[in-house]
Formats: C-alpha cells, structure tokens, sequence
C-alpha cells in the first residue's frame, strides 16, 4: 500500500522504469557487443579501436575541446547570468535572445557556421572589406589545424551556451536577494560579494550544470562533421564511421565506452569537486 | 497520491492507441542508396517513377541507415521493404547476411532486353545464385572549367591526358592564379577511395590488391604526393565536386559522373568532362554499377519483380538517365535529345572506356561485411601519406599487412585488373 | 464544540526528543496557548494535533473521537500558519471558500460562509484580490477569515501575528480576543510573546525543553510559576530571583531575614516580581539592603536595577520617585507575593 | 522664488543629450557587452535565413551580400514542393507533443518526489537520471532497432516519441524538482487541513501554480524532440520526423538546399521559445523569493 515512506519510490517508479525499459536493454546489448567478438569475450575491439590511425587523434581533440568550451561557455553563461539580475527593461527579451540557441539543433548549426567560416563565407567577405584579408582564405582544412579548431570552438560555443545559462539563472533565482545585500552591508565590493556570496550559494547549478554540459560535450559530433569533415576526428564521429561506415559495432561500442567513461570520470571529479555539503544546501 | 502515477501511465497509453502509426497503404517501398540528394529523389519519384501503373514510395537513404534497417528487419523477421536499390559494394554486407532472395528467375524473366553481360555477372557476388539485377551504371570522369583549360602544358590532348599531364597542368593553374584549383572528392561521403582502387593503382601498378606495396605502388605515391601541393586542401571536405567547381574554388576535378551533374547541367558552357588520365600501366578506370535487389521474404514479391520490369524498360533507363545522371545498363543506343549535361559526360564516359590504352578494372567481390574496411585500408593510407607526409614505405608496409589479415578473413579471389587466384588475393 | 485531550504524545527527531511525554486537556470553547522559547516543542505538538506531523507515541482524542493516525482532513480542524499561506493563484474569496468547496457545499451555501468571515476580519473590499496585491496584515487576516468561514470543532494558530509589526499586533491581539470568544471555538494558539499569551488565553501551557511545565489560567501563572523557568519567563521585567540560606527555619539574605517555607533542600531561591517591592527608607528585618545602579523612565513608571547581595534585582516605582542611582535603599517585599523555588530542581516551594 | 518664465522652462540641454539616457562609463560598457552578446546569437541566425532566402548561386557567390538586396524563394518554394516535407513536418510536431506529455508526466512526480521528500537512493537516483545522457544513441541504434521492430513499435510516430521521451526526461526531472521546490510546503500543508487529500492538494495548490515553468519545461521538451535527427532517422521509415527527412535528404544536397532545411529546422523552434519567453524564468525555480 501507499506509505507515507513508500510514496517517494512509487512516484520515481513510473519514470525508473521507463528509462529501465528504453535504455538498459540497449545499453547491455551495446556494451556487451563492445567486449565480445566471433562470439568469446575479448578485448580485440579495443585493441582495434586504439591501434586506428585516428584514435589517438579522436582522443586529443575531443578531450581538448571539452577542457576549452566547457569552461569558456561557464564564463559566458555566468555573464550572461549576472548580467541577466541587472537589467530591469526588456530582461524578458534579452533572456529570450540569450536561449534561441537552444532551439537550434546541431544540424542547423553546422550548416550556419559553415557559411560564415567557409573560405568564401561571410567572416572573410568582412575581413576582406576591413582590408585584413585580400582573398578568400581558408580556415577549415588540415593545413590550419589550429584555426579549424578554434572555428569549432566558436560553433560549438555558440550553439550549446543556452543550456548552461539558463541553469545558471535558475541557480542565482533561487538565492534570497537579502544575502546580498547583506554582504553589500558590510562594505563587500561588487567583485567580493560575487566571489563571497553568489558563487558559492550557485555551487548546486554549477555542478548540475557543469555535468549535463560535460556529458553532451563528449557526444559532440554533428558541428564537427560540418566544418571539419575528416580533418577533425573527434570520438563520437570514429564512433558513427565504426558504425555506419565500416560496419563494425564491437569497435562502436568501443568507443562508445570509452566515451562513457571519460565522463563518468569527470562527473566524479565535479562531484568530488563542487561537494554541496548537505548543510549548506 | 497515486493519481499522479496513474495520469502518467494513462497518457501514455492513451498515445499508444491513438497513434500507433499511420497504416501503410499497399504500397510497395523502393529503399535506395542512389539519388538522395533532393532534387534527384523528386525527379526519381516524378520523372523516372511516374508512369509506373503501381503505389511506389521512393525513400532514399544513406548507405549506414539503409544497411542497418534492412538487417533489423531481416534479425526481427518482419520485412516492410519491398524493392532495394543500392550500388554494388552495398549487397555483400546483406548477401553475407543472407537478407537478399535469389532472383534468378527474375532475371530470365527480363529476356525481351539485353542485360550487359559482366554486370550480370557481377550481379552474383562470385557465388551460384543471382542476388542483384544490373539497374545502372556510371563511371567516374574528370571535369575541367574552360577558363583552366589555356594552362595546358604543351601537346596535351585533354581528352587523353597522362598523370605526370594533369600534374603539371594543376602546377601552371595555381602559378597563374594563386589558388590550388585542382580538387579531389576525400570528404567522409566523397568516393575517393574508388578513385585510388579504380583509376590511381590500375595506372600504375595494373593491380588494386598484389601489387598493393610494390616499388611501382612507392613511386606512384610519391608522385601523386607531389601532385598534391597543387590540390586545393579543402578536398578533404569536399563530398559532392559539382559544388566546389560551380564555386569556382576548383577548376579541375574528379568524381562520379552523377555528382558533377548538376554543374554540367546548369553551366554547359562553362565546364567539360574528359577521361581520366593515364599512367604507365594504361589508363585505368572502373565502372559503377548499381543493383535492384528483393529483400529475402519480403512483403509483395510479385510488386517488385513488375518493379524491376519497370526500371529495367529501355525508356525507363532513358528517363533515369536524363533524371539522375546514371547510365542504362541495358545495351541500347543513346537518343540524341538527352539533356547538355548528361551529352557531355555520356561522351567522356564513352571516350574512357573506348580509350587505346584502356585498362579496366572491376568492382570488388566476396569482401562480405569487410567492404568498408577494405576501401579504409586505402583512405588511411592516403591519410598517413599525403595528408600527415608519413614515410611512404612504412606505411604501406603496415596497412599491408591490414589488406592481406583482410583478405584472409574474408578469402576474396582476386578480380581485374588483378591476376585470378585460387584462394583469397595474395598481397605481395 | 468538542475538547482536546492529548495523553502521553512523544516524538522524536532521529535521535532529538522535541516532545518528552507531553499530556494536555482542552476543555470544549476554551482558549489555550502554548507558551515557550523557540524549540521547546510547541509548535511540534500543534503539528501533531493538526495531523501534520506523526507523533511516536501516546493517544490524541478530539472530542470523544481517537484521531491517531488519521490525517488533518479527516479531524474537522482549521489551522492558521505562522507565514499565512495564502494561495497566490486564488482570490481572497476563494481562498476563504476553499475549505468549504472541498466539503462539496453548494455555492449558495458558500456565498453567505465567505461573506460573513471576511465581514468578522474587515475584508469584504479585498474579495477579488489575489494574495500578491495584500500587505502583510491583510494576508493575515485572509488566513484567520479561511480558518474560522471552516467553523471547525478545533482552531489552531502557528504564532499568527509574529510577523507583522509591533502596533498591527497589538490591534490584530485585540481584535481575535473579541472573534474567538464570540465563535467559542475550541482554540490551541502558539506563541512565544508572554504578552499574547496572558491577554488573550483562557489557559496557558507553558513549555520547555520537551515539556509542558505548567498550564493554568494566566494569573495563576503569573502569580504563582511553577518552577523558575516560568517566573522568569513570564512578566516584563522578568521576576528577581535571589540565592538564600537556610538557618533554622528563616532565611538571609541582604540583611533580610524571612521566615522559610516548610520543604525543600538546605538552599532555596527567593522569588519575587519588581512591581511587589516597594522602595521605603524605614530598616526592618525582613527588608533587604541594596545599592541602585541605574533608573530607566520608562512613562508609566520607573525601572529601578540595583545590585542586591552582589545579584541583579529590579524594581518598578512611581514616575516621580526622587531615587537616583548610586543611592542606598531598603526594599520591603509585598508579603502574600513572594514565591521560594527550590535551587537544585527550581520547583516552587509551597 | 524667480518666477517661471517660458524660456526658463527651456530644456538647454543638446539634442543628443536628451535622448542618450545619462549613464555612467560602467553602464555604457554594460549595455555594449549586452548588444555584443545578443548580435552574436542573432547574427549566425539572420546570415541562415538570408542564405534561405537568396538565390542559389548567391550561396557560392563571393563576396557574399549581407543585406538581403535580391529575394528569392525557389529554394524555399521547392521544399514545399517536396513530397514527404509536410508530412514529416506534421510527424515532427506529433513526436514533439508525445515527448511533452510523456516526459512531463513522468518527469514531474519524480520531480515532485525529489523535491519534496527526503528519502535513501535520493542523490543516486539524480545522478542515475543524468547518466543515462553519457551514453552516445548512436551505439544504442541497432539493438534499439531490433526490438523496436519486434513490438511494432517501428515506423511510428509513438516509437520515436518514446526514444525522444527518454532523452527529454532527465531534463524534466530537473526542471520539476527545482520548481517544485520553490512551492513552498505550507501551502500544501495548508490544503490539508482544509480537507484535501495529497493528491488533491497537489492537483488544486501545487500544479496550478507550477503550471507556467511546467508548461516551459514542456516546451523544453518539445525543442530537444524537434531537434533529435539521430533516433528519428534510424527508428522510422515511411513515418521520419522533419530532421530525419532532412538529413537523409540534405546531407549531400547542394549548400542552398541545406540553407533551406536549416531554416525548416530554426524557426519553429525560435516560435515556440517565444511563446514560452515569459515562462523562461519561472522553468527552473518561481522567482518571487
């Protein structure tokens, strides 16, 4: 029957279930397929994944574009946070602006990014009227690395702050306005009172938000294919060609492990990291 | 409180009944690989499908999805697919899946049209049993845009041109341009693989699998290494060439004749098609061939056979011919009121095969589920070599040794422009 | 009208005791409060009785009816909360009709019910209001005229008025002194202002620590505490407390000597409120010395503090008394008011 | 008092002053970093819908155009024209409406469950609910496939809705918990003594005014279903939802044809975060601390 003490679990159970139902049996399936191979157990798809010849590539790439756009999209999305508690006329529209990226999809994306980075796109149409740039330049093949990378960046930036941020107004919403004004009492600068006081009450949504945000990063796909093609391997993409294109769903899953731990990983450490001790919730 | 937990479970089913699909109408479903882009599969439903007296839904998909749908269908046992239509490579993964239904008697069915015999052939995968119909075919030709055309090195006939030509010919382009206008189709949908088994090796090593690492294969990789300080380095991007050429980034290219199309069509003046050069061993090339396959039990068995009636009539493969660009593979002569485009390179298809030095290649056979990992074996060498300067030597020693553990596994005899073997092609 | 009879409840917060056995009877129509300091249990016990809260154990009786166990809709009880708890997406009218909707009256009948209870708070005007465009006071009033519209066999009241301000309360104070005792509803009220308490209760229960110390009428309380705790606790200045020694049968202290209550232990404390002393310049032996440290005008009266026998004493006296502080004086202790406490337990000496 | 004359009343300031608002350089740099952050968001999206809208060889022109001078809509005109682009519009928005009731209807107990009691597994169940994201769909899509065929769920627009549920949920428990959490007890309390039942308490107090960041988070929902391409181009056949149409067909059209489906793709989501501007604020917390 329904407890008092039971009633927690009988309201999660409908959506436990779900997920058990829709995920796990995939998910066993896949990470089985990952360890098996002409039907023993063995470690050959990872043996195979790691001796690609973009592995360690795939690796590197992904694992620094994870270590600058999550950081950098925090400190955006924090601005825009913090900013966001200023304005008094038109916040409404303003936060309207800031989350229209989250109804874009990855596809979109890549396509949009690719008109303005391709070297006959509308970034160079403006370097070359500013005089900067005389010709089309190219900035995504492998002969600038560097600069494909840093177009990636700024796609990837561009498309998934919104997820960030609005976490992040949810987060400074929830703290009382009084603390603030509090410190603001006891003679804290601007800087002190967000260093003091806000960032440590935002700790909860900086960790939710950092996790989620984490998790999709290492998934990032969809806008790399757009503007780097081959010349970016990142692991989601080897991933998609173990796959799809060479048709072998052990390597996959491989890969799809190993993705899944790398974020496991980093998910403990935000957790070990930003600890909310249960007092100070 | 379990009110909540109620509502959640009833909206749910609710759904489920509301709108557990739409039912499909009797309608027989043609999956495709070929013609996806948009305006090709409007003109496949349109032009090529609209006068067949029959429900047809043409669905064009890429090869992953189209490979993992008809073998979930096949591992489920429940096949909604009525008619497949996909490029050679495609039918091993299912053959060796066995997701296809012989259709040998589909075939003497057809008698009243001449199928091209080595098509047909092929069509049997190198086993007894007939898993595929020839539907059409193409080859892969070179473009050039005319303003390229007055950097010719001396004496070169353009529709004759050797490598060490072409080589130099990109050379004069980008001394008196400034760009790299020669562009190859290396992006993650472009056929540059076919490029290296079909025409690069053929020419110079007359041999896609034996020779693989052969002194000859160094020498044209170094050579072809060289070429490349003239490719534009948006190549490894480039899936679809008419797009590149039609952007003037590229005024010399290679690809499938299909997907330089669209540039032919819109700007006949503008842009030419010619045979793909030669190397020392004569001019290799390969065709394309694409298939009509029956999904093994599938819905309407009786729909598809009328289906493949259908698209193997000769005025069908006229209408397919102008709509996408493929060639009939049937034996019939050409009528002259076919679109610029599709004249243009009908006759550069025509010149490559009829060419002195021709030496053709086929598509592979009996690589099963490994097809994909065959044509990676060549893009990572491309990769290793061209793209990242890796030692040339090395590296094919390495990926050597991943043909030959390849060729092992999946004991695939030789085919041209390889000697015939016995067992599975040897890599010297 | 039916009474409250609460028999031995417990309750334990993992391993903190907030209620030690507590029993209370609430006689039909009676005015109760729970006095205490914050954390005392008061509020917990109120929650038990409302249903809000599960007690570990003993017995809850409203009327002739047990109601362990049974939940808060189903005691026929109203409650008004310490922070209101209007419901923002309501007007006041339906916020006050909410009760009566959920017993399925008719609206002809609810009509009339929401009327007369925002009439008896002054808020007829406020009707179609939402809660956002109230003042603090006017909530306040929206949460008493929901719980009496109910009219349940039992009202109780989390600290209604500690959050509005000093003059509101003092009015608000007044008002429910005369709406409670027209409706005669059965009435718990939590509070812990001592002012509350003895203006507006028929009895008081005074509480700490877990425990229900004393419940009496309010004079009774006042008058005769129970223990220190509550003499302390009670009145404005609180009571003096003075340490004594007994000597055969009287007790000294400041140079008083007192006759000493008949039981108790060797040392007993002297307890005695600031407006029972009067301030006189005759010596007698049962008057205490002290010296007077500060004189506070307070208007009615002036707050005398003295240090008597090195411990604080205070003393009210008249507006124009010429005392000033430094001054040495005598103090005579009104007789029928002194109070002796035991000084180990501080239980009252009889 | 000098006495007003007309001229006295006279505003000396110049005309700039009076319409520039009189901020300090802080204020300035404020608002400048304001209008920075906003052109970098609306600029990509308007250059989308101005390659949507120009001719086709516009796209490979160079320099580009940045000001919209010639129009033109074939491209656009052509996509309706597409057979399958209404339907698997229509499918689109199906999906995307299960996803929301499916979604929230799980979701919000849980979420009312984590936010209104304290109970063992509570923090693991949270951390449980965001994992499920760190698996990639992309591997899980032939055994999906499988099964999905053998319950004939397959080629529906259920099916799909439920991956998408699946994928939308975590989201929702979050969002939920954290609205639900800024409700605050008393009034449920409240309820209770005033005759409700739990359920009924949370039916008649606690969902109307939880509604408005429910109904956000819902579109919430509804924008990660309209934006999925993967599970929907791999679980459906006849039945593909506008982004599975799209990538099957535009992944290798012409640029100007991928302009065109990346505005398909843009603008119904730009309409329904509109609609759900205001709501935006209260979707992860109410706001009246």
């Amino acid at each position: 029957m329904i407890t008092e003490r039971t009633l927690p679990y009988w309201l999660l159970a409908p959506s436990l279930i779900f997920l058990l139902l829709l995920f796990a049996y995939p998910f066993a399936d896949a990470f089985f397929i990952a360890f098996r191979a002409e039907g023993q157990w063995t470690l050959e798809n990872f043996r195979t994944m790691i001796e690609d010849i973009n592995f360690g590539l795939s690796f590197w790439n992904t694992l620094l574009l994870v270590l600058i756009v999550v950081p950098l999209q925090l400190a955006i999305a924090l601005t825009m946070a913090m900013m966001l508690t200023k304005i008094r006329a038109g916040r409404d529209l303003v936060l309207y602006v800031w989350t229209i990226p989250l109804g874009i999809s990855d596809l979109a994306a890549g396509v949009v990014w690719l008109a303005l980075l391709s070297e006959r796109g509308y970034i160079n149409t403006i370097l070359s009227s500013l005089g900067i740039l005389d010709g089309p330049a190219l900035w995504l093949s492998y002969e600038t690395p560097v600069a494909l990378f840093i177009a990636v960046v700024l796609a990837e930036t561009w498309r998934a702050t919104a997820i960030v941020m609005v976490i992040l107004v949810a987060g400074v919403q929830l703290i009382p306005k009084e603390y603030n004004e509090a410190a603001e009492i006891f003679g804290a600068s601007a800087w002190k009172r967000f260093t003091k006081v806000t960032l440590p009450l935002l700790k909860p949504s900086l960790q939710t938000a950092l996790i989620l945000r984490t998790l999709l990063a290492f998934e990032v796909f969809a806008v790399v294919v757009a503007l780097g093609g081959r010349d970016l391997p990142v692991l989601m993409g080897e991933a998609f060609l173990w796959q799809f294109d060479y048709r072998d769903n052990g390597v996959a899953s491989a890969y799809a492990v190993l993705t899944l731990v790398i974020s496991i990983a980093f998910t403990v450490l935000y957790l070990r990291v930003l600890r909310v001790k249960e007092e100070a919730q | 409180m379990n009110a909540i937990v109620k509502t959640g479970l009833s909206a749910a089913a609710v759904s489920a009944l509301l709108l557990s699909g739409l039912p499909a109408t009797a309608e027989t479903i043609f999956l495709s690989t070929q013609a996806r882009p948009i305006e090709e599969a409007e003109a496949m439903r349109n032009e090529v499908l609209g006068q067949y007296d029959g429900e047809v839904d043409y669905i064009p998909q890429e090869d992953g999805p189209f490979l993992n749908r008809i073998l979930a269908e096949a591992e489920a046992g429940k096949v909604s697919v009525g008619l497949l239509g996909a490029l050679h490579g495609n039918f091993p993964v299912l053959a060796s899946a066995d997701a296809l239904e012989p259709i040998d008697d589909v075939l003497s069915g057809l008698g009243d049209r001449k199928l091209i015999g080595t098509f047909v052939e092929l069509g049997k995968l190198g086993t007894g049993k007939q898993h595929y119909v020839p539907w059409m075919q193409a080859s892969y030709v070179m473009a050039a845009n005319r303003q390229a055309l007055q950097y010719l090195p001396e004496g070169a006939d353009v529709m004759a041109l050797t490598y060490d030509q072409l080589a130099q010919w990109a050379a004069n382009v980008s001394a008196a341009t400034g760009e790299r206008k020669l562009g190859f189709p290396a992006g993650r949908k472009g056929l540059m693989h076919r490029f290296f088994q079909g025409y690069l090796y053929p020419s110079f090593t007359d041999s896609v699998v034996t020779e693989y690492r052969s002194d000859k294969a160094v020498a044209m990789w170094a050579s072809f290494k060289e070429m490349w300080k003239h490719v534009n380095p948006r190549s490894t991007s480039y899936d679809f060439m008419q797009e590149p050429l039609m952007a003037d980034e590229v005024w010399i290219a290679f690809d499938h004749t299909a997907r330089l199309m669209d540039a032919f069509n819109r700007r006949p003046d503008d842009f030419i098609a010619f045979p793909a050069p030669a190397g020392p061993e004569g001019r290799g090339f390969m065709p394309v061939v694409a298939g009509l396959a029956i999904p093994a039990n599938a819905p309407d068995r009786a729909a598809a056979v009328k289906l493949i009636d259908y698209m193997t009539r000769p005025e069908t493969q006229i209408e397919t011919l102008k709509a996408i660009g493929f060639f009939p593979a049937v034996e019939m002569d050409l009528p002259d009121d076919l679109p610029r485009g599709v004249q243009i390179a009908g006759a550069a298809v025509s010149a490559q095969a009829a060419s002195a030095d021709a030496n053709p290649s086929l598509l592979p056979v009996g690589l099963g589920d490994k097809g994909r990992e065959f044509n990676k074996v060549f893009l990572d060498t491309f990769q290793l070599i061209v793209i990242r300067g890796a030692d040339i030597d090395k590296t094919l020693d390495r990926q050597a040794g991943n043909l030959r553990k390849l060729m092992e596994e999946t004991g695939a005899p030789c085919w041209a422009p390889d000697e015939p073997s016995s067992g599975a092609c040897p890599v010297k | 009208m039916s009474g409250i009879y609460v028999e031995q409840v417990r309750k334990v917060f993992g391993n903190f005791e907030a209620l030690k056995s507590v029993s209370l009877d609430v006689q039909p129509e009676e005015f109760t409060v729970l006095l205490g300091p914050s954390g005392c249990g008061k509020t917990t016990l109120l929650r038990i009785i409302a249903g809000l809260e599960t007690e570990t154990s003993g017995t809850l009786k409203i009327g002739d009816r047990q109601v362990n166990g049974v939940p808060p809709r189903g005691r026929n009880i109203a409650m008004v909360f310490q922070n209101y708890a209007v419901f923002p997406h309501l007007t006041i009218f339906e916020n006050i009709a909410f009760g009566l909707r959920m017993k399925k009256m008719l609206n002809s009948e609810i009509e009339p019910r929401v009327k007369k209870a925002a009439g008896m708070m002054h808020i007829e005007h406020l009707l179609e209001r939402y809660s956002g465009q109230l003042s603090g006071g006017q909530r306040q009033r929206v949460a008493v005229a929901r719980a009496l519209a109910m009219e349940p066999e039992v009202l109780l009241m989390d600290e209604p008025l500690s959050n509005l301000d000093a003059l509101l309360r003092l009015e608000m104070r007044a008002e429910l002194k005369g709406l409670l005792a027209q409706s005669r509803t059965t009435t718990i009220y939590v509070t812990h202002d001592q002012v509350e308490a003895m203006s507006l209760a028929d009895r008081i229960a005074v509480m700490h620590g877990g425990h229900i110390i004393q419940y009496d009428r309010p004079i009774e309380v006042y008058q005769n505490p129970a223990n220190e705790f509550c003499g302390g606790f009670i009145g404005n200045p609180p009571m003096n407390f003075l340490e004594t020694n007994r000597e055969n049968g009287h007790c000294k202290v400041a140079g008083a000597r007192l006759p000493a209550p008949r039981a108790g232990s060797e040392r007993v404390t002297l307890g005695i409120r600031p407006e029972d002393v009067v301030v006189t310049d005759q010596t007698a032996p049962e008057h205490l010395t002290g010296q007077v440290t500060v004189v506070e005008p307070l208007g009615p009266h002036n707050l005398l503090t003295l240090s008597v026998d090195q411990q604080l004493f205070r003393v009210t006296t008249a507006a124009d008394s010429p005392i000033r502080s430094g001054q040495e004086v005598h103090l005579a202790l009104a007789p029928g008011r002194l109070r002796w406490f035991d000084s180990e337990n501080g239980q009252a000496l009889h | 008092m000098a006495d007003i004359t007309p001229d006295s009343l006279k505003d000396e300031r110049s005309f700039l002053d009076r319409i520039l608002p009189r901020w300090n350089v802080w204020q300035w740099l404020f608002v400048t970093v304001c209008v920075i952050l906003c052109l970098w968001v609306l600029l990509p999206i308007y250059l989308l819908v101005l390659s949507a809208f120009s001719p086709r060889d516009a796209v490979f022109a160079w320099p580009k155009a940045f000001l919209p001078t010639d129009i033109s809509t074939d491209t656009i005109a052509f996509f309706f024209g597409v057979r399958g682009v209404l339907s698997a519009f229509l499918n689109s928005v199906l999906v995307a409406a299960l996803t929301m009731i499916i979604s929230i209807g799980l979701g919000a107990p849980a979420g009312y469950a984590l936010a209104r009691f304290r109970f063992r597994g509570k923090d693991s169940f949270r951390l449980m609910i965001v994992m499920t994201r760190a698996f990639p769909i992309a591997i899980l899509a032939l055994p999906l496939t499988v099964t999905f065929i053998k319950l004939g769920l397959y080629d529906t627009v259920f099916g799909v809705a439920l991956v998408h549920s699946a994928l939308a949920l975590p989201f929702a428990v979050l969002i939920s918990s954290s609205l639900f959490m800024g409700i605050p007890f008393e009034l449920e309390e409240a309820a209770w003594t005033m005759g409700c039942t739990r359920a009924q308490a949370f039916w008649r107090v606690v969902m109307p005014i939880a509604t408005p960041g429910l109904a956000a988070a819902a579109i919430f929902a509804f924008v990660i279903s309209w934006n999925e391409v993967f599970a929907a181009t791999i679980l459906t056949l006849q039945q593909p939802t506008l982004t599975a149409f799209l990538l099957t067909t535009l992944s290798e059209s012409p640029l100007y044809f991928r302009f065109a489906g990346g505005f398909f793709l843009v603008v119904p989501a730009l309409i329904f975060i509109f609609a759900v501007r205001k709501y935006l604020f209260s979707m992860w917390g109410i706001a009246n601390r």
